[in-house]
């Protein structure tokens, strides 16, 4: 990915991510996050890392905002008016933001294996066809495409099978616990 | 099993007995009365024993192997006599508890007795700690729920001295705790106390550190004693306490502190008292004890203040005695050990009476008491004149001892800091006559105030006070049956000399 | 049979108790209670005979678990403390019912196997990825079960809390995950102590990573400064669910902490010293933060919090020795030995506050004057929790406290020792006080307790003695040294 | 050029963001909205590094897996989040931290 393209993209993350921070209208906020989130999707697609960044987009842009969006409509709750910002949270926050942005990036920029340039960590492709044990995933590789989708898959359904199960049981505790916790009873017996 | 095992157990088994619903006075008085017949009985065999010096009826249960933590039990000489004195305060405390008392009354004296027991009793070091600890709860609850004075005074009073003798219980458990570890070598952790003794006869620590730990032990330990200035819990708790909890403490719980000094921060630090800051310090903080609580004794209005104070100003010259760590005067702390404790037991029994009768205990009130409660006169003038230090009665020979002890330290006839304290200490003695025969003449003689009369307490009531009258005048005049036991001591004496 | 067997047995039960309740609307919550309680029961009976080699793992679990006597002890101890979270459900039926009309609370039943599963799983996970899903499907369960009775608003305001503070964490647990990786290119304890006793580590960006993966953590374990949530969340949430927080989900905290404390101060670590520190000042600010706002506290259940804040100190207090071991003891098997006599004190506590409760009664000081006299065996049991919690010896909580102190003592971590000591000190005060309350007061109508509520509470306070006394089998069953292996 | 220390800043930032978000806001959807933000930083650094740390010619897939796990998670925890949220609605009538203040003491 050229440099343009990764600053464009940063930009609308880290810009969008403000104005969530910032927007007074918690529509304008859930829209701003979506849209940072679509930022950071193609930062991952800049990464090679083509499926995360669609689920990504699918996951949090299509399934999570919508479901703040239908919150925040379903309440009907109206931007912030007068007094928005609590001056102590506010300064509070800032300290602590920039803090630890300072902190993290003086060491993430010392950080001498963070020097690497994206060309030069290299992907092998044809090196990594002859280590793959799966031919789907080899013949793609050789074709001198990456993919991804088939790798993560792989490394899902076989090295992490259990975490896998654990995060299905995961889901189904979450769903128990909406239903439960939105249980109206007969309240007009 | 060892005998002095059934005599921690039993009043342990005395609690649960009454906390089951078994008649409470005669489970507690029962065995209390046992305990006393069974130490005697040890007492008889270990003179036989007494001979070597060392260690009698042991006997060890293995509670956690590493660090060593075991249930070890044994007498030596000072652990007798404090074992004693336990059976027998202990069995005029609960004695003289009236009938009308809640059975909360004996399971707490009883808590206090099995504490006691355990940790005069036991050989381990965390054993010792632990049983005191036992053994102030009870206390603690007795003064709060019910001490004599208003709620909010006696909680006030309850919480003073939970938080001093709590805070003196951590810096105790730190100073023993590092003791341990000073003494354990490799991957070994043993909190044996015969182990540790070997270990600090072979390899005793540097003077310099032993000084430090031996401070650290004394101001936790001497928190517990009401050292000087540690003491301000000791006189209101005293004052407050219902009789039989204010008889086992001061009389008996109190000197755990004194023994622990004696049977564990000489031995394994005999250096530690001697190094130079160190004996300054324990110096002036007992004639702290001696001189500025005596004096403010003098200027107390009320009995049960007098005793208070006068109970942490005598704790004073058995610090002395240990300051001194001749073998004449730790004998002499510890002969006078037992006899201020059977003294003050004595004088709380008494003034417990004549509190519940009047409902005052100004002195300037009473008055005439002599001659309305003859016997009751007579016993008071027991424990008065004992505290006091009058000869053929116990605390005689205790502080004979320990003022000829501590004065000839070096053998010398130079006049160091030990031997000045010494000469103003004695003054002690002048000013404990002052306030106790000042407050006896008050209360015995003269005429009372309108109303404030007594009667001589009844036969079955006097057993008790009789007990332990009788108590200090056979020590008094027979000292020897109890420095028979004490002939360990000399050893202690002799590494501390070197 | 392996002990992973057990494990899928308990999320079957979970699971199958969840489908039972929707689908036979016939059964009654006793019912419920029975088959959840039954199962629970079975497991740990199971749980004594099972395999518990590494070797009867199945093949696809073993790259991920490892069965140490930590683990094996943590899994029996998470067995213990379900059940006993399964009892006090049963026995806050009438709060329940007050705050969640006209249910069954199944899941209140089948939840707490599910949580039990994942805090098994997480005890004895060998790398970060298995930690955060075990770990997640913990918190996940656990807001629900916290907002669970949904009709009170403080349980609502208790849920949010915890939700936001646990989402928080994840997010920093997660941030903390990625640098230790991104570090030493690996995401198993066994590498990760590899790369960091490697001397070219870079030791600023290694240090970051563990700085916010011990921040995570230690919102988990309510360490200080992340701290705050905890009063609110346990004095808000149901009994049950708030002794099931504060030992079970924090002892599972506790053990994913001393595998990275491990790995992270490993031989040769380049961040040992940094992380020892950290645990230090960390575990000394708990005990502070911990002991001395509960001095003010008049409400018992936000005092048995601040007590679970102060205790989590001791434990970091614990961890933080671990570097040096002259006396066998190292600091993974002190904190192990420390939950191990934190469990009965604390769900002692929590029983006697439900109890109370269901008598009508409220968690506030003054609910509990004249205890003594309504139910001189509940008093007595009660001043026995709180003696333990307080650290008086021949009490299980001194055994656990002493050995805190020597390893302290032990490595002249002076500064640590002395807030140690101070947060004792103060302990000796907020929890000899509430005792006092109950010897005094007006006495009131009889308070009953049921023989199975009586049976349990004599457990309990046993336990508490037989450690104090004798605590060599529980010392016994972490014998061997844990981090022996990396050490 | 990009480094991964471009990456990495970029990320630190945004958790940066989403954390004064979190402390400074008081309706409790945008906290919990910059919440999800610091996840999806935490996960930008977990893919930077992957990408990074080429092992056998391909990135480190087994842990991208963690990234796929923290978004299912979020998912889930946003699920019953927004439904505790919802409840503590209906009991109170606002979303502010105001309203969460009872519990004290």
């Amino acid at each position: 990915m050229p440099p343009l393209l990764f600053y464009l993209f940063a930009l609308i993350t880290l810009g969008f991510g403000l104005l969530v921070v910032t927007a007074r209208n918690p529509v304008t906020s859930a829209l701003s996050l979506a849209m940072s989130f679509v930022g950071l999707a193609a930062l991952f697609l800049s990464l090679d890392a083509y499926f995360i960044g669609i689920i990504q987009i699918l996951v949090y842009a299509g399934a999570v905002m919508v479901l703040f969006l239908f919150i925040i409509m379903l309440l009907d709750i109206k931007a912030e008016e007068g007094k928005t910002f609590n001056l102590k949270a506010v300064v509070g926050g800032i300290v602590l933001a920039a803090i630890l942005a300072v902190q993290v990036a003086t060491i993430a920029s010392s950080y001498q294996p963070g020097k690497t340039r994206l060309d030069e960590a290299k992907l092998d492709l044809k090196l990594a066809a002859d280590y793959s044990k799966l031919p789907t995933i080899a013949n793609d590789l050789r074709a001198g495409t990456l993919p991804d989708a088939k790798l993560m898959g792989q490394s899902l359904f076989q090295r992490y099978g259990f975490h896998l199960q654990v995060i299905g049981l995961l889901l189904l505790v979450g769903t128990v616990g909406v239903v439960a916790l939105s249980k109206r009873e007969r309240e007009a017996n | 099993m060892s005998i002095l095992e059934v005599v921690i157990l039993l009043p342990v088994l005395a609690v649960l007995a009454v906390w089951l619903g078994a008649p409470a006075r005669l489970v507690s008085v029962g065995s209390a009365l046992l305990n006393l017949v069974i130490l005697l009985g040890v007492a008889a065999k270990y003179k036989a024993a007494a001979a070597t010096g060392g260690l009698a009826f042991q006997h060890a249960r293995v509670v956690l192997e590493n660090p060593a933590i075991s249930f070890g039990v044994g007498v030596d000489g000072t652990a007798l006599i404090l074992g004693l004195l336990t059976a027998l305060v202990t069995l005029a405390a609960v004695w003289q508890i009236s009938d009308d008392r809640p059975p909360m009354y004996h399971i707490a004296s009883q808590l206090i007795a099995g504490g006691a027991f355990g940790a005069f009793l036991c050989t381990d070091v965390f054993f010792i700690y632990a049983f005191h600890e036992l053994a102030l709860i009870p206390t603690f609850l007795m003064i709060a729920l019910h001490g004599r004075a208003d709620d909010a005074t006696r909680k006030a009073v309850a919480w003073k001295a939970t938080i001093y003798l709590g805070a003196g219980s951590l810096v105790l458990l730190a100073g023993l705790g590092w003791l341990v570890l000073e003494f354990s070598g490799g991957s070994k952790l043993t909190f044996d106390l015969i182990a540790l003794r070997e270990m600090a006869q072979s390899s005793p620590l540097p003077v310099e550190k032993q000084g430090v730990i031996f401070f650290v032990l004394l101001i936790g330990f001497g928190t517990l004693v009401s050292l000087f200035p540690l003491h301000s819990w000791a006189a209101p708790a005293y004052a407050t306490a219902p009789v039989p909890v204010a008889m086992l403490h001061a009389g008996v719980l109190k000197k755990f502190g004194l023994y622990g000094l004696i049977r564990i921060a000489l031995p394994l630090l005999p250096q530690g008292p001697h190094v130079e800051w160190v004996q300054k310090a324990m110096l002036l903080m007992l004639l702290g004890n001696i001189i500025i609580i005596g004096l403010v004794t003098i200027a107390q209005k009320s009995l049960d203040r007098i005793l208070g104070n006068s109970s942490v100003m005598h704790m004073g010259y058995i610090f002395l005695g240990i300051a001194a760590g001749t073998e004449l005067a730790l004998q002499g702390a510890v002969l006078l050990m037992f006899g201020h404790g059977v003294a003050i037991a004595l004088l709380f029994a008494l003034t417990g009476r004549m509190r519940n009768q009047f409902g005052t205990l100004e002195v300037a009130k009473l008055g005439g008491l002599a001659s309305h409660a003859p016997v009751f006169s007579i016993l008071f003038a027991f424990g008065a004149f004992a505290s006091i230090g009058l000869p053929g009665l116990a605390n005689f020979a205790g502080e004979v001892l320990i003022f000829l002890g501590a004065f000839g330290y070096d053998g010398t006839a130079t006049v160091g800091p030990l031997q000045w304290t010494v000469i103003l200490a004695l003054w002690g003695v002048v000013m404990s006559a002052v306030y106790m025969l000042r407050a006896y003449r008050g209360i015995f003689q003269g005429t009372a105030a309108t109303g404030l009369f007594m009667n001589d307490p009844s036969f079955s009531q006097r057993v008790p006070l009789f007990l332990l009258a009788a108590a200090l005048l056979v020590v008094g005049c027979c000292p020897w049956l109890l420095l028979d036991f004490l002939k360990s001591l000399s050893t202690t004496a002799a590494v501390a000399a070197m | 049979m392996s002990v992973f067997s057990i494990e899928i047995l308990l999320v079957v039960l979970g699971v199958g108790l969840l489908l039972l309740e929707a689908l036979v609307p016939s059964l009654t919550r006793r019912a419920l209670a029975s088959i959840s309680l039954g199962g629970a029961a079975l497991a740990l009976v199971l749980f004594f005979f099972a395999d518990k080699s590494a070797a009867a793992l199945p093949a696809f679990a073993q790259p991920f678990h490892q069965l140490d006597t930590l683990a094996v002890f943590y899994k029996g101890f998470a067995l213990v403390i379900t059940l006993a979270v399964l009892w006090l459900t049963v026995e806050s039926r009438a709060y329940l019912e007050r705050y969640t009309p006209g249910g069954r609370h199944g899941e209140m039943f089948s939840l707490p196997l599910i949580v039990c599963a994942g805090m098994m799983w997480m005890a004895s996970a060998k790398d970060l990825i298995t930690v955060f899903v075990c770990l997640e499907l913990v918190t996940v369960s656990f807001y629900v079960l916290v907002a669970f009775a949904r009709k009170s608003s403080f349980a609502l305001e208790a849920g949010v809390k915890y939700l936001i503070l646990g989402a928080l964490s994840t997010g920093v647990l997660v941030y903390g995950i990625a640098w230790t990786y991104g570090v030493t290119d690996s995401m198993s304890f066994e590498g990760i102590a590899e790369a960091l006793a490697a001397p070219a580590t870079a030791k600023n960006a290694a240090l970051l990573g563990a700085a916010f993966l011990l921040a995570g953590l230690g919102f988990k374990v309510a360490a200080a400064p992340f701290h705050i949530w905890v009063p609110d969340v346990y004095q808000g949430a149901p009994n049950p669910v708030t002794a099931f927080l504060s030992v079970g989900s924090k002892a599972a905290g506790f053990i994913v902490l001393t595998r990275v404390v491990d790995a992270f101060m490993a031989k040769g670590s380049v961040i040992a010293s940094e992380v020892q520190a950290l645990l230090l000042i960390g575990g000394a600010l708990t005990v502070l933060l911990g002991s001395l706002p509960a001095i003010f506290q008049t409400n018992l259940k936000r005092l048995l919090a601040y007590s679970s804040i102060s205790h989590a100190g001791y434990l970091l207090l614990a961890l933080g020795c671990a570097q040096t071991a002259r006396f066998d003891l190292d600091g993974s098997s002190v904190a192990a030995f420390y939950l191990g006599t934190y469990l009965p004190m604390t769900v002692l506590g929590f029983l006697i506050l439900t109890v109370v409760r269901q008598a009508g009664l409220g968690d506030d000081a003054q609910d509990f004057a004249g205890l003594a006299k309504k139910n001189p065996f509940l008093a007595f049991a009660a001043t026995l929790g709180f003696a333990s919690l307080a650290g008086i010896p021949l009490t299980a909580g001194f055994m656990g406290k002493l050995f805190v102190f020597l390893g302290l003592v032990e490595n002249a971590h002076w500064f640590a020792l002395s807030c140690a000591v101070i947060g004792a000190a103060a302990g000796f005060y907020y929890y000899l006080r509430p005792v006092l309350v109950m010897f005094t007061g007006e006495s009131g109508p009889a308070l009953k307790i049921a023989a199975p509520t009586r049976a349990v509470l004599v457990l309990l306070a046993g336990a508490i003695l037989v450690i104090g006394v004798f605590p060599k089998p529980l010392q016994g069953v972490l014998k061997v040294p844990v981090a022996s292996a990396t050490k | 050029m990009i480094t991964l220390s471009h990456y990495l800043i970029v990320s630190a930032l945004l958790f940066a963001l989403g954390l004064a978000g979190v402390v400074a806001r008081r309706n409790i959807l945008i906290i919990y909205m910059c919440l999800e933000m610091m996840l999806s930083a935490a996960s930008l650094t977990l893919v930077a590094f992957t990408r990074f740390h080429v092992t056998d010619g391909l990135p480190d897939f087994a842990a991208q897996s963690l990234v796929f796990f923290t978004i299912t998670v979020a998912a889930a925890e946003v699920a019953v989040g927004l439904a505790i949220i919802v409840a503590l609605y209906r009991a109170k009538q606002s979303v502010e931290t105001e309203a969460v203040t009872k519990l004290q003491g």
